[in-house]
């Protein structure tokens, strides 16, 4: 591996969609800076390095290293070690690396649900009821296959991290932002915020970003968003559609309510928010305008899915982080 | 760990030692805690005593202790004295935290073991959460001098005059049309027997004459704002249909009206009227109302005797409601009590039996300017009853009514009994359970009825029937009644039957209290703040509660009561300010999503939202830090100073010893 | 704890400065006595609890929380305990997809004058968490980091595979 | 035995693992292509409310997400019985075919493009974006710069963001777009009409005017006889969202179409234990198990399927360039699976003349963008062509609309099969007894599937550059006797 003097950059991708990596691609021209800036010494997507030549460096000799997905497998587990090992500052970047997103999701139910699911769909084939094997004798030999954890984890819950970038993805002007920040660290032009802070993001919530007149709320139903003309200037969660932006981290301009969709809350939770579901929940059930239990469970009625709405990106990050089932379930 | 923790665990005599080993627990706390930052842990026999005080107050002069964590009552009781005592040794008094060992451990556990073990996670919470505190000053406000006295019967005459004596602005507020309650309503008062009237009267017209009490009769409270200090109140005042300004109080119009009717409040029902009335001679104000549910001209459009006869022109029949808003610092609810409706009681046949009285019905028979003027005679108003009976107890001291005794029965069935023999010399027997006589003079009373003859019968009257067994029942009420005494059941013939009924809360306490925010107890009763140690306050500052609202009690209790909460508002007034715990609310701006979630939720209106700058502000004098917007607030931008989700959270988890070193699962 | 004791459950209580707080004040005083499975946090008010501290309680190794507040329509804030009352409702629901016994969570109005009635409550939650076991939620128990294989293996894995 | 690993332990759902083993006379006895990764979003998918399945489903792949939230709102549009108004249609295709236009932009300049512009044994250093750069001119690089960037400007218009849409709801998209917007995208739209033509030009120049390659395409180790499909619209043109899938045989005979209720009819999935991943193939031919040929299920969801499944390119530059690709590879079907990266670049001419098409349409700034359900929901299919092959979306819910059961098959899963034969096949042609192992040689093994451009359980995406590669020799007692890497 050729060493240029620039300081080594890595990215890896660890359970995640591969939405991390676009977003990063799709800084366009600015990329161009990463190249000038960096020597990226691991980007399984954008280059050829092998996870050996990491083994191969000495700790601590990558200065940064941006890691995306969550930890779903013993392999992850494994890399994201390494790279703590190997990397000055580690990112957890995205959302998967920050709280598990919607993957995480299954840590709702045990593994062997998920695996029966999977391989005994309508179009599945297969008779015998086989599962894949993590590690199976073919005619020529054994072969393995990594072991999936009954529970997805978040990167912090596996290494120390520090600095912390939200998202699914991560807005490409925030990525470009960072990058323009480390490089002008790197110049000496400005410092590091505090290790453990969440960068690329705002400190408020999507509220503060949205252009729709707020007003105070009285929730008498909630509705679903396929039967309702939203009408764009007012607020959506004033409108009776469950919207996470109260709840969630600013950063993204408030994209899918200008859209006129609802915040799904992918950047997380607020500034020192312990557990993104609680605050929503919290903040959503005292606007509900009743003081009678029987109607309040009615209008509760119409949130069919708490535990995926309000965990929609946050479960692996959550205090209680997986269904007991799923705590339950072995591998 | 930079903070330098003080660990004081209690013995409270044995009341703690006995249950919980504090020996081991302050030696844990001192081993497990160290690594937390207490550097010292200490037992102490009394730690409220004034040595135990000055132990905290050395070991933080010496060992420059930061936190302070006492481990012994409940806070209620003492937190006050321990942050006394770390105040006077110069740390912020609210870096000092009570947690309770007693009250809610060794007082309610048996085990002590399993009571040392709970002691000792109470108090890693306590250090927890006290790293977490920060040095807090008390938020001073200004106190308004005016007071309001809502309810003119013998409590609030008193706690206005005590005011109003002193100086102080008082706004006197009562429902009917006249001051003076059930007070006015009595004929002799126990023990002394001096005349109720008599002595109530002159307290009534220096009320009404006050120059520093505005009386506002015939009128309620409908809302209340703010906090103490400054509270912001909304009086109804109903329209009297007469024009004070021009009546002279000479009743004329009261004798040309032409409609009676039955009067159910002064006269308890056994007198009559009219539509137009001053429900009794020595009313305070003077002026008559027109009650509109029953004048003849509200019902038909006709009539108008009044208005004809009214030499000065002050019957306005199109008078209308007044809403005032006064501006007070504090309140005294002085709204005294409704009497136990006997009816709910059958068989003692209240309604059904004639001769069967309620005690309030013989207060109004044996007053002089009452229906008979004070001819006591059974309800054909003519008979004289050569026997009467009396029953103590009716509704108190009875699972099925009311637990509680209504302290006045005992001492008005002897005042009764006294009465009927002095009156008409009839035979008197006195039905009761106990014989409760506590207060000065009132046990001398009770000798002098059993020397003047009076029958007492102990034991509770089981029925009041007229349904004749025996000769000589014809034509009587019997009271069939086991005299325990002599433990035999026994059937007494009697004339007339008076039921000492009990004393009830009023049918709208609970709407009062809601309105004032205050509490009930169980009963119903407005609860005070301490029911030793602060009988007269409530647990809302600048609000007071005297008289029979806050219980049963007699006149003597009720005006000692209201002169009690008149000197707690004085000395407010006098302090000028006041100094309010600084549990408060605040929102970061910078946080702030402008989400407007919380802006409704604060009942106090204490969250304002700007609209130039899309954040909200709490204020923090409104601000009665209840904490519900900062659990609200999903963008985490309020916090609160003493309840903060850190200190919180903290706790948890020193409750749980999750801050204990992890032994490996 | 080792199996031979039998179980006793952890029970986090949230009371209410102004009725539940001085309702155990009241139990004490008046020597009512229940099981000391409970531990209290007090906040000014209901209204305050906020659902994290449930969760975080939960997460934490207790075996079931207890959500006290002033009775409806008598909240010391006047109407603050209904909001409480309003979050216990939904987070109950989100439990129950987490697979959360509904008993592990219980709101009890109790007055300041019902000391009695607030050591009844506590003593029948006991009973139930007894009944119903220990929760024993990884991430209290520090089992949950356990569970996970040590990813040494993955080496081998890696070269052999 | 001798065995070779090939396995860039990278990540789970990672570029997957080749398995080769060896017989003693050291020729290629089998290969296993593995799959090591399964989220479940069949699992997860289940108890949410049906609208935000297609929302969910994104994240099953974050460079293909537009394909997911097409095929999902499609069949959450089913599950209501509802027909979105033909705005919404169209406005879906428009965003659709301008994420085509940057997807296969993408590969061809990022993936496959630098085997052909670089040559397959250049340095790997250079066989990358930034060394196609290097050589065709910076321009280039500030061409497909901007080509991602307009398309990604006109997904954020229309599906609310760049990556992971929003806006597609059933019934419809909560939102339209403005007459600025319009004009702005038709603009972008022509630049890409464009852009797509040099690109072709680029090919030509490059590829097609040199033997050697022309050569490789053509060899026969890059080559296998399958079965082919492809959504095909009315008139048996290509089309990307919507229509039937066109089912012909090795021999090019169209053996029918099917619509999405049908899909279970022609599709099944056959299980192997040692592969997180499913082999679907086709259920009326019925799985024989790795091989070519008219007896085998075995089928192939690519560019060049859906060029060998249909009857021509629905716009006319699209269809000159059709005629062009048959006439130069010897006539329908094509099964040279080098072939692919050729009609990978019609296809992008296509979409860039769709996405001009879509945006000069009258009624595409409309605002009646949503049919609100009135039907009571039940189940539904959608079936779009992702840029790596047919991807059926299927969901079952209860009365309330909230699911109860999905079945997914997606894109790159069609060609689990093929892909694994390929990289068998030239690993047979490649590695003999005797044959000293090159980077070079790892290189062709991975252009054998590189031509699919997989992207397994559609979250793989190999990006600029390749497969990091690495051959592991072992003797049959299992000692390393030779490790090999592909770089340095």
């Amino acid at each position: 591996m050729t060493t240029n003097g620039k300081p080594k950059l890595a990215m890896y991708w660890a359970a995640s969609c591969g939405g991390c990596d676009i977003a990063t691609l799709n800084i366009h021209e600015k990329i161009l800076d990463v190249d000038a800036n960096f020597e990226v010494v691991f980007w399984p997507v954008a280059m050829d390095a092998k996870y050996k030549d990491v083994e191969a460096m000495e700790d601590g000799s990558i200065l940064l290293t941006l890691f995306n997905g969550a930890i779903r497998t013993d392999e992850n587990e494994h890399l994201a070690k390494l790279l703590r090992r190997k990397s000055k500052i580690l990112v957890a970047f995205g959302s998967c690396a920050n709280e598990g997103c919607m993957p995480a999701l299954a840590n709702l139910s045990p593994l062997q649900e998920i695996f029966d699911t999977a391989f005994s769909t309508v179009t599945t084939d297969n008779p015998h009821q086989v599962r894949p094997q993590t590690s199976w004798t073919a005619p020529e030999g054994e072969i393995h296959i990594p072991t999936l954890y009954p529970v997805v984890r978040t990167l912090e819950q596996v290494v120390p991290v520090d600095y912390f970038i939200p998202g699914c993805p991560p807005e490409s002007p925030q990525i470009a932002a960072v990058i323009d920040l480390v490089v002008q660290v790197l110049q000496g032009k400005a410092q590091l915020p505090p290790a453990g802070s969440v960068i690329g993001a705002g400190t408020s919530t999507v509220c503060d970003e949205c252009k729709r007149k707020r007003d105070i709320k009285h929730i008498k139903k909630f509705e679903r968003i396929q039967y309702v003309k939203l009408d764009p200037a007012l607020c959506i969660l004033e409108q009776g559609i469950l919207c996470s932006g109260p709840a969630t981290r600013s950063g993204c301009q408030a994209l899918c309510p200008a859209a006129g969709s609802p915040c799904i809350g992918c950047y997380g939770p607020a500034e020192g928010a312990i557990d993104f579901g609680a605050r929503l929940m919290s903040a959503v059930a005292s606007v509900i305008d009743s003081n009678d239990p029987k109607e309040i469970d009615q209008i509760l009625d119409g949130i069919p899915d708490p535990a995926g709405s309000f965990y929609r990106f946050n479960l692996a990050g959550s205090l209680l982080r997986a269904s007991k089932s799923a705590w339950e379930s072995k591998a | 760990m930079s903070e330098k923790i003080g660990v004081y665990v209690c013995h409270c005599g044995s009341n703690i030692a006995g249950t919980v080993d504090v020996v081991d627990v302050a030696r844990w706390a001192a081993e497990k805690l160290g690594r937390r930052g207490v550097i010292i842990a200490r037992d102490y026999k009394f730690m409220c005593s004034s040595l135990g005080q000055e132990l905290i107050e050395k070991d933080i002069k010496e060992l420059g202790l930061t936190r302070v964590v006492v481990a012994a009552c409940s806070p209620h009781l003492h937190e006050r004295t321990f942050r006394t005592a770390c105040a006077r040794a110069g740390l912020n008094p609210y870096l000092c935290e009570l947690v309770s060992i007693r009250e809610q451990v060794s007082w309610v556990h048996t085990d002590k073991a399993a009571a040392t073990a709970k002691a000792k996670a109470v108090i890693s919470g306590g250090v927890e959460r006290i790293i977490h505190h920060a040095p807090l000053e008390p938020l001073r406000v200004p106190i308004h001098p005016d007071t309001l006295v809502v309810g003119g019967g013998v409590a609030g005459i008193q706690a206005a005059l005590e005011l109003a004596d002193a100086g102080q602005h008082v706004y006197l507020v009562e429902r009917e049309p006249s001051i003076g309650g059930h007070m006015a309503q009595f004929d002799k008062t126990f023990p002394t027997l001096d005349c109720s009237a008599c002595i109530l009267t002159p307290k009534m017209v220096d009320v009404g004459n006050h120059p520093h009490i505005t009386l506002l009769t015939w009128s309620e409270v409908e809302h209340v704002d703010g906090y103490v200090g400054n509270f912001t109140v909304s009086v109804r005042k109903r329209a009297r249909s007469v024009n004070t300004s021009l009546c002279t109080g000479c009743g004329i119009c009261e004798q040309k009206c032409p409609k009676k009717v039955v009067d159910t409040v002064f006269e308890a029902g056994l007198g009559q009227r009219k539509a137009v009335y001053t429900p009794f001679a020595q009313a305070v104000p003077k002026y008559p109302v027109i009650d509109r549910e029953n004048c003849t001209f509200f019902l038909k459009g006709t009539c108008k005797a009044c208005e004809k006869f009214c030499p000065t022109g002050a019957i306005d029949f199109k008078q209308e409601d007044e809403m005032l808003t006064l501006q007070v610092g504090n309140i005294i609810l002085t709204t005294g009590f409704d009497l136990f409706d006997a009816k709910r009681i059958p068989q003692y046949g209240y309604g059904r039996l004639p001769n069967v009285f309620t005690s309030l019905e013989f207060e109004r028979l044996s007053n002089a300017a009452g229906p008979t003027n004070g001819q006591i005679v059974l309800r054909d108003k003519v008979t004289v009853p050569k026997s009467v009976g009396i029953i103590h107890c009716v509704g108190s001291r009875d699972r099925n009514y009311n637990n509680y005794c209504s302290a006045i029965c005992c001492m008005q069935s002897l005042k009764f009994a006294h009465l009927v023999e002095e009156r008409i010399g009839a035979t008197v027997y006195n039905c009761y359970i106990d014989m409760r006589t506590p207060a000065k003079g009132y046990e001398e009373f009770y000798q002098r009825l059993l020397e003047e003859g009076t029958f007492f019968v102990r034991g509770k009257v089981a029925e009041v029937t007229d349904v004749a067994r025996l000769p000589g029942e014809e034509g009587k009420l019997i009271m069939q009644v086991e005299d325990t005494l002599i433990g035999k059941q026994r059937r007494i013939p009697v004339d007339m039957v008076i039921l000492s009924a009990g004393l009830e809360p009023r049918y709208d306490a609970k709407e009062v209290a809601h309105r004032f925010g205050l509490s009930c107890s169980a009963d119903g009763w407005f609860i005070e703040r301490h029911p030793k140690l602060d009988p007269v306050a409530t647990m809302t500052e600048g609000i007071y509660i005297a008289g029979c609202a806050q219980g049963p009690k007699d006149i003597p209790a009720s005006v000692v009561q209201g002169s009690a909460a008149a000197a707690r508002v004085l000395g407010r007034i006098l302090q000028k300010e006041i100094a309010l715990e600084p549990v408060r609310a605040t929102i970061d701006e910078n946080k702030c999503s402008g989400c407007r979630i919380c802006n409704d939720l604060c009942p106090f209106n204490a969250i304002l939202f700007h609209e130039d700058r899309a954040v909200s502000e709490v204020n923090p004098a409104l601000c009665q830090g209840c904490g519900t917007c900062i659990a609200a607030c999903p963008a985490n931008a309020i916090s609160g100073t003493g309840f903060s989700d850190e200190q919180i959270m903290a706790q948890l988890e020193g409750l749980l010893l999750l801050n204990l070193e992890r032994v490996p699962a | 704890m080792p199996d031979s004791q039998p179980f006793e459950p952890v029970i986090i209580g949230f009371t209410c400065n102004w009725c539940s707080y001085r309702a155990a004040d009241l139990a004490g005083t008046a020597r009512v006595k229940y099981p000391p499975n409970v531990r209290l946090i007090r906040l000014m008010c209901s209204g305050r609890l906020d659902p994290t501290f449930v969760l975080k309680a939960l997460a934490g190794g207790a075996d079931a929380v207890l959500i006290t507040g002033c009775h409806p329509g008598e909240c010391h804030y006047l109407e603050q305990n209904y909001k409480a009352m309003r979050r216990y409702l939904l987070l109950q629901r989100t439990l129950a997809q987490l697979g959360v016994e509904p008993q592990r969570v219980k709101l009890v109005w109790a007055s300041a004058a019902e000391g009695v009635r607030l050591a009844a409550e506590i003593t029948k939650l006991v009973e139930e968490i007894r009944a119903l076991g220990p929760l024993n939620w990884p991430t209290g128990t520090g089992a949950a980091e356990a569970m996970f294989a040590s990813p040494e293996q993955m080496v081998v894995q890696e070269v052999s595979a | 035995m001798q065995r070779i690993t090939i396995d860039p332990i990278t990540r789970l759902e990672g570029h997957g693992k080749i398995e080769i083993f060896l017989d003693p006379e050291g020729n290629v006895a089998n290969t296993y292509f593995q799959i090591p990764e399964l989220r479940g979003f069949e699992r997860f998918c289940v108890g949410r409310p049906v609208e935000e399945v297609p929302i969910l489903t994104n994240r099953i792949c974050g460079v293909c997400p537009e394909a997911h939230h097409m095929a999902g709102a499609k069949a959450a549009d089913a599950v209501y019985h509802v027909d979105p108004p033909r705005t919404a249609k169209m406005l879906r295709e428009l965003l659709y075919s301008a994420f085509y236009v940057t997807d296969h932009t993408t590969h061809f300049y990022a993936l496959g493009g630098p085997d052909f512009v670089m040559g397959p044994d250049a340095p790997v250093a250079d066989r990358n974006i930034l060394g196609v750069i290097h050589k065709v001119g910076l321009e280039v690089g500030g061409k497909v710069i901007q080509c991602r960037k307009y398309g990604h400007t006109v997904v954020e218009m229309i599906g609310g963001r760049k990556v992971h849409p929003c806006t597609s709801i059933p019934g419809g998209l909560t939102k339209g777009i403005t007459e600025e917007q319009r004009q702005e995208i038709e603009k972008m739209g022509r630049w890409a009409i464009e852009f797509a033509q040099f690109s072709l030009k680029v090919f030509d120049d490059i590829v097609l005017s040199n033997k050697a390659y022309v050569d490789l395409i053509l060899g026969d180790f890059y080559t296998h006889h399958t079965y082919y499909i492809g959504t095909v619209d009315a008139n048996n043109k290509v089309n990307f969202y919507d229509g039937l899938v066109s089912v012909v045989d090795p021999e090019g005979v169209r053996i029918g179409k099917y619509g999405p209720g049908e899909y279970t009819d022609w599709i099944a999935e056959h299980v192997e234990p040692w592969t997180y991943l499913k082999f679907p193939y086709l259920k009326k031919v019925g799985w024989k198990g790795f091989v070519d040929g008219k007896d085998s299920g075995v089928y192939m969801a690519t560019p060049l399927s859906r060029l060998n499944a249909s009857d021509g390119m629905a716009t006319p530059l699209a269809q000159a360039e059709y005629e062009k690709f048959f006439a130069t590879l010897g006539g329908k079907p094509v099964h040279q699976r080098l072939a692919t990266h050729w009609a990978r670049l019609i296809e992008l001419l296509y979409a860039a003349e769709r996405w001009v098409e879509l945006a000069t349409d009258p009624e595409i700034t409309s605002d009646n963008f949503r049919t609100i359900p009135t039907e009571k929901p039940t189940e539904g299919v959608g079936i779009v062509e992702a840029p790596r092959g047919t991807l059926t979306h299927h969901y079952w819910t209860d009365e309330r609309g909230i699911t109860t059961k999905v079945n997914l098959v997606v894109g790159t899963t069609n060609n689990y099969a093929p892909i694994s034969m390929s990289v068998k096949k030239a690993a047979q042609s490649l590695i003999k007894k005797g044959t000293v192992v090159t980077e070079g040689l790892l290189n062709m093994v991975e252009m054998a599937f590189r031509a699919y451009d997989p992207c397994f359980g559609c979250a793989t995406h190999t990006l600029p550059g390749q497969m990091p590669l690495e051959v592991t020799v072992r003797d049959h007692t299992g000692l390393i006797v030779d490790v090999l890497k592909q770089n340095l």
